[in-house]
Protein backbone atom coordinates (compact mmCIF):
# COMPACT_ATOMS: atom_id res chain seq x y z
CA UNK A 1 0.00 0.00 0.00
CA UNK A 2 2.83 2.49 0.81
CA UNK A 3 4.89 3.52 -2.61
CA UNK A 4 7.62 2.13 -3.07
CA UNK A 5 11.02 3.71 -1.29
CA UNK A 6 12.59 5.85 -3.88
CA UNK A 7 15.57 7.51 -0.82
CA UNK A 8 17.95 5.84 1.27
CA UNK A 9 16.15 7.17 4.37
CA UNK A 10 15.97 5.57 7.82
CA UNK A 11 12.82 4.55 9.90
CA UNK A 12 13.16 2.78 13.28
CA UNK A 13 11.55 1.75 16.69
CA UNK A 14 14.23 0.24 18.92
CA UNK A 15 14.37 -0.55 22.19
CA UNK A 16 18.14 0.86 23.20
CA UNK A 17 19.80 3.48 23.95
CA UNK A 18 19.69 5.88 20.22
CA UNK A 19 23.20 6.50 19.01
CA UNK A 20 22.95 9.92 16.78
CA UNK A 21 26.65 9.76 15.16
CA UNK A 22 25.00 6.75 12.69
CA UNK A 23 21.78 8.21 11.84
CA UNK A 24 24.10 11.50 10.97
CA UNK A 25 26.56 10.27 9.54
CA UNK A 26 23.76 8.18 6.87
CA UNK A 27 22.35 11.23 6.05
CA UNK A 28 24.96 13.55 5.31
CA UNK A 29 26.52 13.88 2.14
CA UNK A 30 28.55 16.30 0.02
CA UNK A 31 25.86 17.61 -1.54
CA UNK A 32 24.40 18.84 0.88
CA UNK A 33 25.35 22.25 2.95
CA UNK A 34 23.17 21.42 6.16
CA UNK A 35 21.64 19.33 8.66
CA UNK A 36 19.27 20.06 11.02
CA UNK A 37 18.96 17.35 13.95
CA UNK A 38 15.80 17.46 16.52
CA UNK A 39 16.41 15.34 20.09
CA UNK A 40 13.78 14.89 22.12
CA UNK A 41 14.70 13.53 25.68
CA UNK A 42 13.11 12.72 29.01
CA UNK A 43 12.55 15.62 31.20
CA UNK A 44 12.76 15.75 34.70
CA UNK A 45 9.35 17.60 35.45
CA UNK A 46 6.18 16.77 33.79
CA UNK A 47 3.24 20.12 34.87
CA UNK A 48 5.94 20.58 37.86
CA UNK A 49 5.60 17.10 39.02
CA UNK A 50 8.83 15.23 39.37
CA UNK A 51 8.97 12.68 36.51
CA UNK A 52 10.76 8.95 37.56
CA UNK A 53 10.33 7.53 34.57
CA UNK A 54 8.70 7.14 31.21
CA UNK A 55 7.13 4.21 29.23
CA UNK A 56 6.74 4.22 25.49
CA UNK A 57 4.41 1.83 23.63
CA UNK A 58 3.47 1.80 20.28
CA UNK A 59 1.44 0.65 17.13
CA UNK A 60 4.69 -1.17 15.94
CA UNK A 61 3.62 -1.83 12.02
CA UNK A 62 1.24 1.36 12.29
CA UNK A 63 4.22 3.79 14.07
CA UNK A 64 6.75 2.65 11.00
CA UNK A 65 4.44 3.15 8.38
CA UNK A 66 3.32 6.81 9.37
CA UNK A 67 7.14 7.36 9.71
CA UNK A 68 7.66 6.48 6.34
CA UNK A 69 4.57 8.61 5.25
CA UNK A 70 6.05 11.91 6.88
CA UNK A 71 9.72 10.87 5.22
CA UNK A 72 7.85 10.22 2.24
CA UNK A 73 6.27 14.20 2.65
CA UNK A 74 9.73 15.51 3.50
CA UNK A 75 11.17 14.34 0.00
CA UNK A 76 7.78 16.33 -1.73
CA UNK A 77 7.24 19.52 0.21
CA UNK A 78 11.20 19.96 1.32
CA UNK A 79 13.35 18.58 -1.58
CA UNK A 80 15.53 17.33 1.26
CA UNK A 81 18.32 14.73 0.62
CA UNK A 82 17.85 12.25 3.57
CA UNK A 83 15.97 11.67 6.57
CA UNK A 84 16.71 9.67 10.00
CA UNK A 85 13.74 9.30 12.10
CA UNK A 86 14.20 6.93 14.97
CA UNK A 87 12.03 6.61 18.15
CA UNK A 88 12.69 4.39 21.72
CA UNK A 89 10.26 2.26 23.20
CA UNK A 90 10.34 0.76 26.60
CA UNK A 91 11.28 2.34 30.05
CA UNK A 92 13.81 5.13 29.53
CA UNK A 93 15.27 7.43 32.37
CA UNK A 94 15.38 11.08 32.42
CA UNK A 95 17.75 12.63 29.50
CA UNK A 96 17.56 9.63 27.64
CA UNK A 97 16.43 10.15 24.26
CA UNK A 98 13.37 9.13 22.75
CA UNK A 99 13.26 10.15 19.44
CA UNK A 100 16.18 11.53 17.12
CA UNK A 101 15.32 13.28 13.94
CA UNK A 102 18.40 13.67 11.01
CA UNK A 103 17.41 15.90 8.09
CA UNK A 104 20.20 16.63 5.45
CA UNK A 105 19.23 19.31 2.46
CA UNK A 106 21.36 21.91 0.05
CA UNK A 107 20.11 24.18 2.17
CA UNK A 108 19.35 25.28 5.52
CA UNK A 109 15.59 26.26 5.13
CA UNK A 110 14.36 23.14 3.77
CA UNK A 111 16.28 21.21 6.46
CA UNK A 112 14.69 23.10 9.37
CA UNK A 113 11.57 23.27 7.70
CA UNK A 114 11.81 19.88 7.32
CA UNK A 115 12.97 18.33 10.44
CA UNK A 116 10.14 20.79 12.46
CA UNK A 117 7.40 19.43 10.03
CA UNK A 118 8.65 15.52 10.97
CA UNK A 119 8.58 16.17 14.33
CA UNK A 120 5.42 17.77 14.74
CA UNK A 121 3.57 15.62 12.65
CA UNK A 122 5.31 12.76 14.38
CA UNK A 123 3.17 13.75 17.68
CA UNK A 124 0.28 14.73 15.39
CA UNK A 125 -0.28 11.43 13.52
CA UNK A 126 2.03 8.06 14.67
CA UNK A 127 0.77 5.84 17.27
CA UNK A 128 2.99 6.25 19.76
CA UNK A 129 1.93 6.35 23.59
CA UNK A 130 3.72 7.71 26.55
CA UNK A 131 3.38 6.43 30.28
CA UNK A 132 4.77 8.41 33.16
CA UNK A 133 5.79 7.50 36.30
CA UNK A 134 5.75 9.58 39.53
CA UNK A 135 6.58 9.62 42.71
CA UNK A 136 2.81 8.55 43.79
CA UNK A 137 1.76 6.88 40.91
CA UNK A 138 1.87 6.79 36.19
CA UNK A 139 -0.63 8.39 34.24
CA UNK A 140 -0.82 8.41 30.45
CA UNK A 141 0.32 11.84 28.69
CA UNK A 142 -2.16 13.91 27.32
CA UNK A 143 -1.88 13.09 23.70
CA UNK A 144 -3.06 14.72 20.65
CA UNK A 145 -5.97 12.92 18.78
CA UNK A 146 -4.93 12.10 15.13
CA UNK A 147 -6.86 13.20 12.31
CA UNK A 148 -8.69 10.74 11.21
CA UNK A 149 -10.90 10.26 8.18
CA UNK A 150 -14.91 11.48 9.04
CA UNK A 151 -16.49 9.08 6.60
CA UNK A 152 -15.75 6.58 4.35
CA UNK A 153 -16.57 8.23 1.09
CA UNK A 154 -19.67 7.12 -0.64
CA UNK A 155 -20.53 4.80 2.70
CA UNK A 156 -23.82 3.80 2.63
CA UNK A 157 -25.15 4.17 6.54
CA UNK A 158 -24.40 0.72 8.38
CA UNK A 159 -26.95 -1.66 8.58
CA UNK B 1 -28.58 -15.57 -3.21
CA UNK B 2 -30.84 -13.71 0.14
CA UNK B 3 -28.47 -12.05 1.88
CA UNK B 4 -27.06 -13.64 4.82
CA UNK B 5 -25.36 -12.29 7.33
CA UNK B 6 -22.14 -14.43 6.80
CA UNK B 7 -19.24 -14.24 10.23
CA UNK B 8 -15.83 -13.31 9.12
CA UNK B 9 -12.71 -12.78 12.17
CA UNK B 10 -11.07 -9.68 12.49
CA UNK B 11 -8.49 -8.93 15.01
CA UNK B 12 -8.87 -5.86 17.69
CA UNK B 13 -6.22 -3.56 19.48
CA UNK B 14 -6.55 -1.39 22.25
CA UNK B 15 -3.41 0.41 23.17
CA UNK B 16 -2.64 2.91 25.73
CA UNK B 17 -5.52 3.79 28.10
CA UNK B 18 -7.69 1.59 26.14
CA UNK B 19 -6.06 -0.95 26.74
CA UNK B 20 -5.93 -0.53 30.06
CA UNK B 21 -9.99 -0.11 30.56
CA UNK B 22 -10.07 -2.79 28.13
CA UNK B 23 -8.02 -5.28 29.77
CA UNK B 24 -6.37 -6.53 26.89
CA UNK B 25 -4.11 -5.56 24.07
CA UNK B 26 -5.34 -7.57 21.18
CA UNK B 27 -8.15 -10.79 20.74
CA UNK B 28 -9.49 -12.16 17.49
CA UNK B 29 -13.23 -12.02 17.01
CA UNK B 30 -16.03 -13.27 15.15
CA UNK B 31 -18.19 -10.25 13.58
CA UNK B 32 -20.91 -10.15 10.89
CA UNK B 33 -19.12 -9.43 7.20
CA UNK B 34 -19.31 -5.64 6.83
CA UNK B 35 -20.14 -4.64 10.20
CA UNK B 36 -18.78 -1.24 10.78
CA UNK B 37 -15.96 -0.27 13.41
CA UNK B 38 -18.50 1.67 15.23
CA UNK B 39 -20.67 -1.95 15.90
CA UNK B 40 -17.06 -3.30 16.68
CA UNK B 41 -16.59 -0.31 19.04
CA UNK B 42 -20.18 -0.68 20.57
CA UNK B 43 -19.76 -4.38 21.19
CA UNK B 44 -16.68 -3.85 23.20
CA UNK B 45 -18.54 -0.37 25.03
CA UNK B 46 -21.40 -2.70 25.78
CA UNK B 47 -19.24 -5.40 28.01
CA UNK B 48 -17.12 -2.66 29.27
CA UNK B 49 -19.61 0.55 29.96
CA UNK B 50 -16.46 2.72 31.11
CA UNK B 51 -15.26 2.59 27.29
CA UNK B 52 -18.22 4.05 26.15
CA UNK B 53 -16.62 7.33 27.51
CA UNK B 54 -13.68 7.28 25.41
CA UNK B 55 -15.40 7.16 22.75
CA UNK B 56 -14.87 10.87 21.35
CA UNK B 57 -11.18 10.55 22.13
CA UNK B 58 -10.65 7.69 20.22
CA UNK B 59 -9.76 7.42 16.52
CA UNK B 60 -9.73 3.81 14.65
CA UNK B 61 -7.58 2.43 12.33
CA UNK B 62 -8.08 -0.49 10.04
CA UNK B 63 -4.94 -2.53 7.99
CA UNK B 64 -2.13 0.36 9.66
CA UNK B 65 -4.47 3.36 8.15
CA UNK B 66 -6.60 5.61 9.96
CA UNK B 67 -10.21 4.58 9.19
CA UNK B 68 -13.91 6.14 9.62
CA UNK B 69 -16.18 5.06 12.32
CA UNK B 70 -18.43 3.68 9.44
CA UNK B 71 -15.83 1.96 7.89
CA UNK B 72 -17.01 -1.59 7.01
CA UNK B 73 -14.74 -5.03 8.00
CA UNK B 74 -14.06 -7.88 6.09
CA UNK B 75 -12.33 -11.10 6.85
CA UNK B 76 -8.68 -10.66 8.26
CA UNK B 77 -8.72 -7.19 8.92
CA UNK B 78 -6.96 -5.17 11.64
CA UNK B 79 -8.54 -3.36 13.79
CA UNK B 80 -7.12 -0.79 16.37
CA UNK B 81 -8.47 1.52 18.90
CA UNK B 82 -6.26 4.88 19.39
CA UNK B 83 -6.04 7.23 22.07
CA UNK B 84 -4.54 10.24 21.75
CA UNK B 85 -0.90 9.53 20.77
CA UNK B 86 1.72 11.04 22.72
CA UNK B 87 5.08 9.88 21.16
CA UNK B 88 8.45 12.15 20.70
CA UNK C 1 30.61 47.04 26.24
CA UNK C 2 28.87 43.72 26.29
CA UNK C 3 26.44 42.74 28.74
CA UNK C 4 28.08 40.33 31.77
CA UNK C 5 27.03 36.62 30.61
CA UNK C 6 24.89 35.35 33.03
CA UNK C 7 24.49 32.30 30.99
CA UNK C 8 26.81 28.88 30.18
CA UNK C 9 26.89 30.00 26.87
CA UNK C 10 29.71 28.36 24.09
CA UNK C 11 30.86 30.81 21.20
CA UNK C 12 34.20 29.99 19.61
CA UNK C 13 36.43 30.50 16.50
CA UNK C 14 38.43 27.56 16.16
CA UNK C 15 41.41 26.40 13.43
CA UNK C 16 40.67 22.86 14.27
CA UNK C 17 37.62 20.60 12.70
CA UNK C 18 34.67 20.97 15.17
CA UNK C 19 33.76 18.37 17.27
CA UNK C 20 29.47 18.43 17.91
CA UNK C 21 29.64 16.16 20.70
CA UNK C 22 30.98 17.99 23.05
CA UNK C 23 29.10 21.05 22.32
CA UNK C 24 26.07 19.03 22.94
CA UNK C 25 26.68 17.75 25.76
CA UNK C 26 27.14 21.13 27.03
CA UNK C 27 23.79 22.53 26.24
CA UNK C 28 21.68 19.41 27.27
CA UNK C 29 20.09 19.00 30.98
CA UNK C 30 17.70 17.22 32.76
CA UNK C 31 15.17 20.28 32.70
CA UNK C 32 15.84 20.32 28.66
CA UNK C 33 13.53 18.70 26.53
CA UNK C 34 14.60 19.29 23.04
CA UNK C 35 17.87 19.93 21.27
CA UNK C 36 17.81 21.50 17.65
CA UNK C 37 21.18 21.88 16.21
CA UNK C 38 22.30 23.03 12.41
CA UNK C 39 25.45 21.47 10.94
CA UNK C 40 26.45 23.78 8.05
CA UNK C 41 29.30 21.91 5.85
CA UNK C 42 30.98 22.54 3.10
CA UNK C 43 29.50 21.38 -0.02
CA UNK C 44 30.92 20.08 -3.09
CA UNK C 45 29.82 22.56 -5.99
CA UNK C 46 28.55 26.13 -6.08
CA UNK C 47 26.78 27.96 -8.47
CA UNK C 48 26.76 24.71 -10.56
CA UNK C 49 31.17 25.01 -10.24
CA UNK C 50 32.65 22.37 -8.71
CA UNK C 51 34.32 23.47 -5.79
CA UNK C 52 37.87 22.72 -4.27
CA UNK C 53 37.88 24.02 -1.07
CA UNK C 54 37.11 27.16 1.18
CA UNK C 55 38.60 29.44 3.30
CA UNK C 56 37.31 31.30 5.59
CA UNK C 57 38.63 34.52 7.39
CA UNK C 58 37.03 36.55 10.25
CA UNK C 59 37.62 39.58 12.05
CA UNK C 60 37.78 37.76 15.00
CA UNK C 61 37.23 39.88 17.91
CA UNK C 62 34.15 41.19 16.33
CA UNK C 63 32.83 38.18 15.14
CA UNK C 64 33.16 36.87 18.86
CA UNK C 65 31.34 39.63 20.00
CA UNK C 66 28.35 39.42 17.51
CA UNK C 67 28.45 35.54 18.37
CA UNK C 68 27.93 36.66 22.08
CA UNK C 69 25.21 38.89 21.06
CA UNK C 70 23.40 36.34 19.37
CA UNK C 71 23.55 34.39 21.81
CA UNK C 72 21.85 37.27 24.31
CA UNK C 73 19.04 37.46 22.12
CA UNK C 74 18.19 33.78 22.30
CA UNK C 75 17.95 33.79 25.82
CA UNK C 76 15.79 37.34 25.44
CA UNK C 77 13.62 36.22 22.58
CA UNK C 78 13.11 32.23 23.29
CA UNK C 79 13.91 31.58 26.82
CA UNK C 80 16.36 28.92 25.72
CA UNK C 81 18.15 27.20 28.18
CA UNK C 82 21.75 27.09 26.85
CA UNK C 83 23.38 27.70 23.10
CA UNK C 84 26.84 27.11 21.62
CA UNK C 85 27.76 28.55 18.59
CA UNK C 86 31.19 27.28 16.74
CA UNK C 87 32.90 28.67 13.85
CA UNK C 88 35.89 27.12 11.82
CA UNK C 89 38.08 29.61 9.79
CA UNK C 90 40.79 28.05 7.38
CA UNK C 91 40.88 25.97 5.04
CA UNK C 92 37.98 23.33 4.93
CA UNK C 93 37.68 20.38 2.70
CA UNK C 94 34.46 19.61 1.08
CA UNK C 95 31.78 18.11 3.49
CA UNK C 96 33.83 19.54 7.00
CA UNK C 97 31.64 21.56 9.26
CA UNK C 98 32.29 25.21 8.89
CA UNK C 99 29.66 26.25 11.70
CA UNK C 100 28.04 24.23 14.33
CA UNK C 101 24.64 25.74 16.26
CA UNK C 102 22.95 23.54 19.41
CA UNK C 103 20.22 25.22 21.36
CA UNK C 104 18.85 23.14 24.12
CA UNK C 105 15.11 24.38 25.42
CA UNK C 106 12.60 22.75 27.80
CA UNK C 107 10.36 22.81 24.44
CA UNK C 108 10.74 22.15 20.47
CA UNK C 109 9.13 25.34 19.21
CA UNK C 110 11.61 26.99 21.22
CA UNK C 111 14.46 25.24 20.44
CA UNK C 112 13.69 25.24 16.54
CA UNK C 113 13.17 29.18 16.37
CA UNK C 114 16.28 30.33 18.09
CA UNK C 115 18.28 27.75 16.39
CA UNK C 116 16.91 29.01 12.66
CA UNK C 117 17.30 33.04 14.07
CA UNK C 118 21.21 32.48 14.96
CA UNK C 119 22.34 30.85 12.03
CA UNK C 120 20.01 33.21 10.11
CA UNK C 121 21.54 36.35 12.21
CA UNK C 122 25.02 35.07 12.14
CA UNK C 123 24.85 35.08 8.30
CA UNK C 124 23.76 38.14 8.31
CA UNK C 125 25.96 40.26 11.01
CA UNK C 126 28.94 38.25 11.71
CA UNK C 127 32.30 39.57 10.09
CA UNK C 128 33.19 36.29 8.68
CA UNK C 129 34.08 35.41 4.65
CA UNK C 130 34.81 32.91 2.71
CA UNK C 131 36.86 32.65 -0.56
CA UNK C 132 36.06 29.77 -2.68
CA UNK C 133 38.61 27.76 -4.68
CA UNK C 134 37.52 26.14 -7.87
CA UNK C 135 39.79 24.52 -10.63
CA UNK C 136 40.34 27.81 -12.69
CA UNK C 137 40.60 30.15 -9.64
CA UNK C 138 38.92 31.66 -6.68
CA UNK C 139 36.74 33.95 -5.39
CA UNK C 140 34.71 35.68 -2.69
CA UNK C 141 31.53 34.31 -2.20
CA UNK C 142 28.96 36.82 -2.29
CA UNK C 143 27.38 37.64 1.21
CA UNK C 144 25.10 39.82 3.13
CA UNK C 145 25.37 43.66 3.66
CA UNK C 146 25.16 43.67 7.64
CA UNK C 147 22.41 45.92 8.68
CA UNK C 148 24.40 48.83 9.98
CA UNK C 149 23.51 52.82 11.44
CA UNK C 150 22.72 54.90 8.64
CA UNK C 151 23.74 58.04 10.65
CA UNK C 152 25.01 58.61 14.37
CA UNK C 153 22.12 60.06 16.00
CA UNK C 154 22.63 63.77 16.29
CA UNK C 155 25.43 64.15 14.36
CA UNK C 156 26.93 67.35 13.26
CA UNK C 157 28.12 67.51 9.76
CA UNK C 158 31.75 66.60 9.10
CA UNK C 159 33.82 69.64 8.68
CA UNK D 1 41.49 78.30 23.01
CA UNK D 2 41.36 78.50 19.08
CA UNK D 3 39.94 75.53 17.06
CA UNK D 4 43.47 73.25 16.38
CA UNK D 5 43.15 70.56 14.56
CA UNK D 6 45.06 67.68 16.38
CA UNK D 7 46.29 64.24 15.49
CA UNK D 8 45.33 61.62 16.18
CA UNK D 9 46.13 57.69 15.77
CA UNK D 10 43.68 55.28 14.75
CA UNK D 11 44.23 51.32 13.88
CA UNK D 12 42.26 50.41 10.02
CA UNK D 13 41.05 46.68 9.15
CA UNK D 14 40.59 45.59 5.87
CA UNK D 15 38.44 42.37 4.91
CA UNK D 16 37.57 39.69 2.34
CA UNK D 17 37.64 41.26 -1.12
CA UNK D 18 39.05 44.81 0.55
CA UNK D 19 42.05 43.43 1.59
CA UNK D 20 42.94 42.32 -1.63
CA UNK D 21 41.95 45.59 -3.22
CA UNK D 22 44.18 48.14 -0.46
CA UNK D 23 47.09 45.34 -0.37
CA UNK D 24 47.24 44.89 3.31
CA UNK D 25 45.05 43.73 6.23
CA UNK D 26 45.97 46.65 8.76
CA UNK D 27 47.43 49.68 9.35
CA UNK D 28 47.67 52.61 11.75
CA UNK D 29 46.91 55.97 10.45
CA UNK D 30 47.47 59.76 11.78
CA UNK D 31 44.28 61.76 10.98
CA UNK D 32 42.94 64.85 12.11
CA UNK D 33 40.98 64.61 15.50
CA UNK D 34 37.24 63.69 15.24
CA UNK D 35 37.46 63.08 11.21
CA UNK D 36 34.24 60.58 10.37
CA UNK D 37 34.93 57.34 8.87
CA UNK D 38 33.47 58.12 5.21
CA UNK D 39 36.72 61.07 5.45
CA UNK D 40 39.01 57.91 6.25
CA UNK D 41 37.34 55.78 3.16
CA UNK D 42 38.05 58.50 0.79
CA UNK D 43 41.48 58.98 1.95
CA UNK D 44 42.25 55.38 1.01
CA UNK D 45 39.89 55.66 -2.32
CA UNK D 46 42.07 58.89 -3.12
CA UNK D 47 44.88 56.88 -2.87
CA UNK D 48 43.27 53.46 -4.69
CA UNK D 49 40.80 54.82 -7.38
CA UNK D 50 39.65 50.79 -7.30
CA UNK D 51 38.58 50.97 -3.41
CA UNK D 52 35.64 53.96 -4.20
CA UNK D 53 33.64 50.98 -6.45
CA UNK D 54 33.61 49.44 -3.20
CA UNK D 55 32.00 52.07 -1.00
CA UNK D 56 28.00 51.56 -1.13
CA UNK D 57 28.98 47.85 -0.27
CA UNK D 58 30.71 48.50 2.52
CA UNK D 59 29.87 48.37 6.32
CA UNK D 60 31.91 49.84 8.64
CA UNK D 61 32.58 49.45 12.59
CA UNK D 62 34.38 51.49 15.07
CA UNK D 63 35.71 49.22 17.80
CA UNK D 64 34.19 46.14 16.93
CA UNK D 65 30.89 47.77 16.41
CA UNK D 66 28.70 48.73 13.35
CA UNK D 67 29.26 52.29 12.93
CA UNK D 68 27.73 54.99 10.49
CA UNK D 69 29.96 56.71 8.59
CA UNK D 70 29.46 60.25 9.67
CA UNK D 71 31.03 58.42 12.94
CA UNK D 72 33.86 60.73 14.03
CA UNK D 73 37.21 58.66 15.35
CA UNK D 74 39.30 59.61 18.15
CA UNK D 75 42.45 58.43 19.53
CA UNK D 76 42.56 54.56 20.11
CA UNK D 77 39.57 53.41 17.69
CA UNK D 78 39.84 50.80 15.39
CA UNK D 79 38.23 51.17 12.43
CA UNK D 80 36.88 47.97 10.05
CA UNK D 81 35.81 48.26 6.40
CA UNK D 82 33.20 45.11 5.98
CA UNK D 83 32.67 43.36 2.49
CA UNK D 84 29.01 41.41 2.41
CA UNK D 85 29.73 39.02 5.09
CA UNK D 86 29.66 35.29 3.86
CA UNK D 87 29.94 32.66 7.20
CA UNK D 88 27.94 30.00 8.06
Amino acid sequence: MAPPLHHDDIFELVREPIDPRPLIQHVRAPEDGAIVTFDGFVRNQSHNRATLYLDYEAYESMALAKMREIGAQLHEKYGIHRVAIVHRLGRLEIGETSVFIAVSAPHRAAAFDACRFAIDTLKRTVPIWKKEYFEDGAVWADGELPPAPVATRGAKPAS
Amino acid sequence: MPSVAQTVRVKVLFFGRLKDVVGQAAESLDLADASTIEQLFARYSARIPELAKYRSSVVASRNQEFASWDTRLHSGDEVAFLPPVSGG
